[in-house]
């Protein structure tokens, strides 16, 4: 599916956070992710935080232009890609930064949410009081603004008979140990091209990101020896994570 | 001529699509039917390629790419290929350069690692200010023998020539035999072609037209080796379109004795992908029903030449 | 230059497709929406083409066809024109020949017929022996402005050159336009590409190959209509996989002013054929929301110039 | 559906006519016709007699050799194509010639049926036996040795609530007046190229015989100056009937 849509509204949710919302749904499995494209200026990987909306964080030139879209303009769309979490029983969501707004979808379609989530300070803390009807919610800031002072590992580990686990990949990596290798699902990004597996620029130990993932059960990330550690810059050259 | 090593079984990825060693790997571990493993076009310099989007499927089996050969450094590579080991598939490693002498600095380099040497003559993509190889070297037979000549001076590994299709091909393919190489790469990506955005009004790829592959190449390519085997009766790699068991053995028929395959890895988990691969070995080897492969390759020309009806 | 007669609506047949002058009536008679009708290519003498099967269409949008121009003579064909009348349709007669004087000698007989000439430059299909037009004459500039001087010579109608994919096209056309042409045709067929029946192992076409045609053609001839436009901008007459009226304006943007339906009248029944027509029409307009056609020839290019994201 | 079969059975019906067995059925409405290819010879228009069966007269090099296929040879099949019959009650089947075997699976898919033959000879009233278990069979023959002695159109016109007619151009132009206009098909046959409605070849007064017909209500052929009278050679030359 490729089709470009009108914004119709732009919501700030944080000081870097903004939501974009469009003028139809896109029916998706949480996880799956949609390769956004502004005409002539480029396409990059987001999850759906709404069925007609995705959340950014502005990181780089063409997230600041996606968090900056007003109502009219156009947004193109292509997906839903990849492989997204199978359904969840009383998954604890534990989400990093922006990566809060990609279990927005899965906290709505599973049974029995609780929340694990971190950030800078409270304002990052996306959908604070939208989750808390849907569960508890547990929250680690850096500053201490809000909820434990620290780190969301830290919080670590947590009740519950599945995980969700998606943020920036270093604080991934340290939930790793802490959870069980059964149930327990993370969210990998890497650089991604083509988005459809031909490539093979979004390698994470030779799976193929886009396609094979971005979810991929624990039992598998676990053998992933990049992970956490290396992954491959556009051109190809292995960087740090 | 050296001949190709034993590929087998003789289904390859094509350059470009997985890229990496880590990637064949892996579908390696998930029982993947393919003998052997391309690399991307390896380049001389670290070079990211167009920004995205750098894909787009138009309905009806065509995909555009405009990729445009991103690379790490050849030193890079040299790193990756001493790392990563494949279990037994054959090595080739595709390579490419902006003129002759980049050629052969990019195979002797890689030459070590190789089974053989693919060289890339057809890319069709460029980055703004660039010219396609497809351009500067694939269109030309005697700029393209020099190229051959200069990676033959770099390698004892047999060298795979791959044309485009957007070519006089078999110009190109007389002079690259002529200088040296020992089998021909049927072929590239076609075109390449141009998709409009009609909202926004904007042409879609960031390099606003992309190689196409997949189904619609198929007639092409199949053309392409059809015409450089009744010429040429040399080995031939064939790329383009094949999803089936059905369209390999066409290619077989036409002249070809290696099979890659590409597009039809799109949207497919390794898995799956695996799946494919061993599908389409099971059924050639189904239709072969005890023939040697090397008995139908080429065997469309054997049949049209005993004339008559089958 | 002569301007092209208006065409309204602007679109027509492609040569070849329908061919007769009493199947366009019938068109025109269920409500077709076509504003021009174009004759299958004129011929100078009677020739039946190649042996049948002329075409096959492996899956995927291609449509492969080796009829290699049957045609009545140039004489059947006047008193054909002089007997069938067209509703209101502008009348393009397409000709051809095996060389520049064969194509004045057409011109000739049928410029009083037309409201413009197409030269067809571009057929990429041969009977047996023959040499295809493409070959001979499409994919060679200074033959293929030869045989517009000759047709000028014998025309005061406006002069489309249709060119082939399968060539430099950008210098076709550049010595066309030089040589009296008024317009482009963005273009012929494809290849042509090759289909082999695995069971037979025969290549399934008569003619072995045929020219490509339908969605597979379209991002190759839309690339060729923008590269045109870019380059001349004179009018172009698109053809190449126009299916809908998302076809239709992609090639409008590009740069398009007259559009051409082929392939996708394939299994449609008259009455279906002209509702299509009709469909691609009023979603074009509908688009157009009141703006003039004007304003969207070649849109995409202003679009780039202009830079900056919509 | 382009297929290569295998033939299974070679049936001799008459002196002049073939039926050929092949080891898959098709499915199709009955009208619609089949592009038999034999590699390498060629490909013309048959209508399926049975559903994995065409019947063939020897007209010429192509179906001398289409009825000379044995058992094991491969026989390529593109089809169904075009429009057939629709469905017809209690129809009388005007048939002449090998005409006469493409309307057997109109027979068999129609409510009481009766039959209007002709031939030369006895010998070309094909199926006369299985039409005679269907309904009543009027036959005329050109040497008498079946039937009346004379032309199918010596036995019009005949009571149906509809008709179909197949056989050759000048015998279904000289049924069409005896024929209501209403309720009455006719099999139109032209040369045929592509037989998908691309090249205009098989035009008749401007209806595509491939994609429009062949079978065409009479009332259409009515206005069909062409009928009867002229077609287009394989080069586009007109040609009489
Ligand atoms: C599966 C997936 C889902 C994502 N979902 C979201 C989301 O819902 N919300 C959100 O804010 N961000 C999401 N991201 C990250 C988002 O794609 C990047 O932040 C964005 O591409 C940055 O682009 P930029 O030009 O603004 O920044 P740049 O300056 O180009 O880069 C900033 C960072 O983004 C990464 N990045 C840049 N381009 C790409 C690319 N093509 N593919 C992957 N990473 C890239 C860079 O590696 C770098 O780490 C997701 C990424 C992936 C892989
Ligand atoms: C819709 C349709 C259904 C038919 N069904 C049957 C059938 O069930 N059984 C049967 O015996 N015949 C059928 N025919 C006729 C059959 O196609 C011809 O007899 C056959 O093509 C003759 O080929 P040939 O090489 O043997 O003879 P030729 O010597 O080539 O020609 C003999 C006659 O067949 C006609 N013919 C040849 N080629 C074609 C062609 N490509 N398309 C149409 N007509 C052609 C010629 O015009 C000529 O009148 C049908 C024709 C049509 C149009
Ligand atoms: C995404 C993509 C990247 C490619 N990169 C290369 C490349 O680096 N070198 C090369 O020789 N061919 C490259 N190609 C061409 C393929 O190797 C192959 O020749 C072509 O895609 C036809 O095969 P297919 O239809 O099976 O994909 C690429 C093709 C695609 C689709
Ligand atoms: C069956 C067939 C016959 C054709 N005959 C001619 C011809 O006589 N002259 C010509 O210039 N082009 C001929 N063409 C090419 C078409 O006019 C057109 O350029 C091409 O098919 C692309 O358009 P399409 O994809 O809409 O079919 C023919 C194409 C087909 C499929
Ligand atoms: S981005 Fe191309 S394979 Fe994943
Ligand atoms: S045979 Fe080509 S239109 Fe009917």
């Amino acid at each position: 599916m490729r089709s470009v849509f009108k914004v119709v509204e732009n919501r700030r949710e944080s000081e870097w956070t903004h939501t974009i919302f469009f003028d139809k749904e896109i029916e998706s499995q949480p996880g799956q992710f949609m390769m956004v494209w502004l005409p002539r200026l480029g396409e990059k990987p987001f999850t759906l935080s709404y069925p007609n909306a995705v959340t950014v964080k502005k990181a780089g030139e063409f997230t600041e232009k996606l968090a900056a879209l007003e109502p009219g303009d156009e947004i193109g769309l292509r997906g839903p890609l990849g492989q997204g979490y199978p359904p969840l029983k009383r998954p604890a969501l534990i989400g990093g930064g922006v990566g809060i707004a990609e279990l927005r979808l899965l906290a709505l379609a599973s049974e029995e949410p609780s929340f694990v989530l971190g950030g800078r300070t409270a304002d990052e803390i996306l959908f604070y009081e939208e989750f808390r009807a849907l569960g508890p919610v547990h929250v680690a800031t850096e500053d201490g603004a809000l909820g434990h002072k620290g780190l969301v590992t830290e919080l670590l580990p947590v009740e519950a008979e599945s995980y969700a686990v998606c943020g920036p990949e270093r604080m991934m990596a340290a939930c790793l140990p802490k959870l069980p290798a059964e149930r327990t699902y993370f969210a990998v990004e890497r650089y991604m091209k083509c988005a459809v597996g031909l490539c093979g620029q979004c390698t994470c130990s030779g799976w193929r990101v886009c396609t094979d993932g971005p979810i991929f059960p624990a039992s598998t990330v676990a053998q992933m020896d990049d992970f956490g550690k290396r992954r491959r810059s556009k051109s190809g050259r292995w960087e740090a994570v | 001529m050296i001949p190709l090593p034993e590929i087998d079984p003789p289904l390859i990825n094509a350059s470009g699509i997985l890229s990496y060693p880590e990637v064949f790997a892996a579908f390696e571990s998930a029982g993947a039917c393919l003998g052997g493993y391309v690399t991307k076009s390896v380049g001389p310099r670290e070079k990211p390629g167009n920004e995205n989007p750098v894909v787009v499927y138009p309905p009806e089996g065509a995909v555009l790419n405009s990729l445009a050969l991103p690379t790490q450094s050849a030193e890079d590579w040299e790193r990756d290929l001493e790392e990563i080991r494949l279990r037994k598939a054959k090595l080739i490693v595709s390579v490419y350069g902006g003129d002759a002498p980049e050629f052969a600095e990019v195979t002797g380099r890689m030459s070590r690692f190789g089974d053989a040497i693919e060289v890339n003559l057809g890319c069709p993509n460029k980055e703004p200010g660039e010219q396609t190889i497809m351009e500067s070297i694939g269109q030309n037979p005697a700029l393209s023998a020099e190229v051959i000549e200069r990676v033959r001076d770099e390698t004892d590994k047999p060298v795979i020539a791959k044309l485009s299709p957007n070519s006089d091909y078999l110009a190109v393919a007389d002079s690259c035999l002529e200088a040296g190489a020992d089998a021909l790469g049927c072929g590239n990506t076609l075109g390449p072609g141009l998709a409009v955005d009609i909202r926004s009004r904007a042409a879609i790829l960031a390099g606003t037209t992309g190689g196409i592959s997949g189904p619609a190449l198929k007639p092409i390519n199949l053309r392409m080796t059809y015409e450089a085997y009744s010429r040429f009766r040399c080995p031939i790699v064939a790329y383009g379109g094949i999803e089936t068991w059905e369209d390999a053995v066409e290619y077989i028929l036409a002249g070809a004795g290696v099979l890659g395959v590409g597009t039809a890895f799109m949207r497919k988990s390794t898995h799956e992908a695996a799946a494919l691969t061993r599908d389409i070995w099971e059924g050639i080897q189904e239709y072969l029903d005890g023939e040697p492969m090397s008995a139908l390759i080429g065997a469309a020309h054997r049949a049209a030449e005993g004339g008559g009806h089958a």
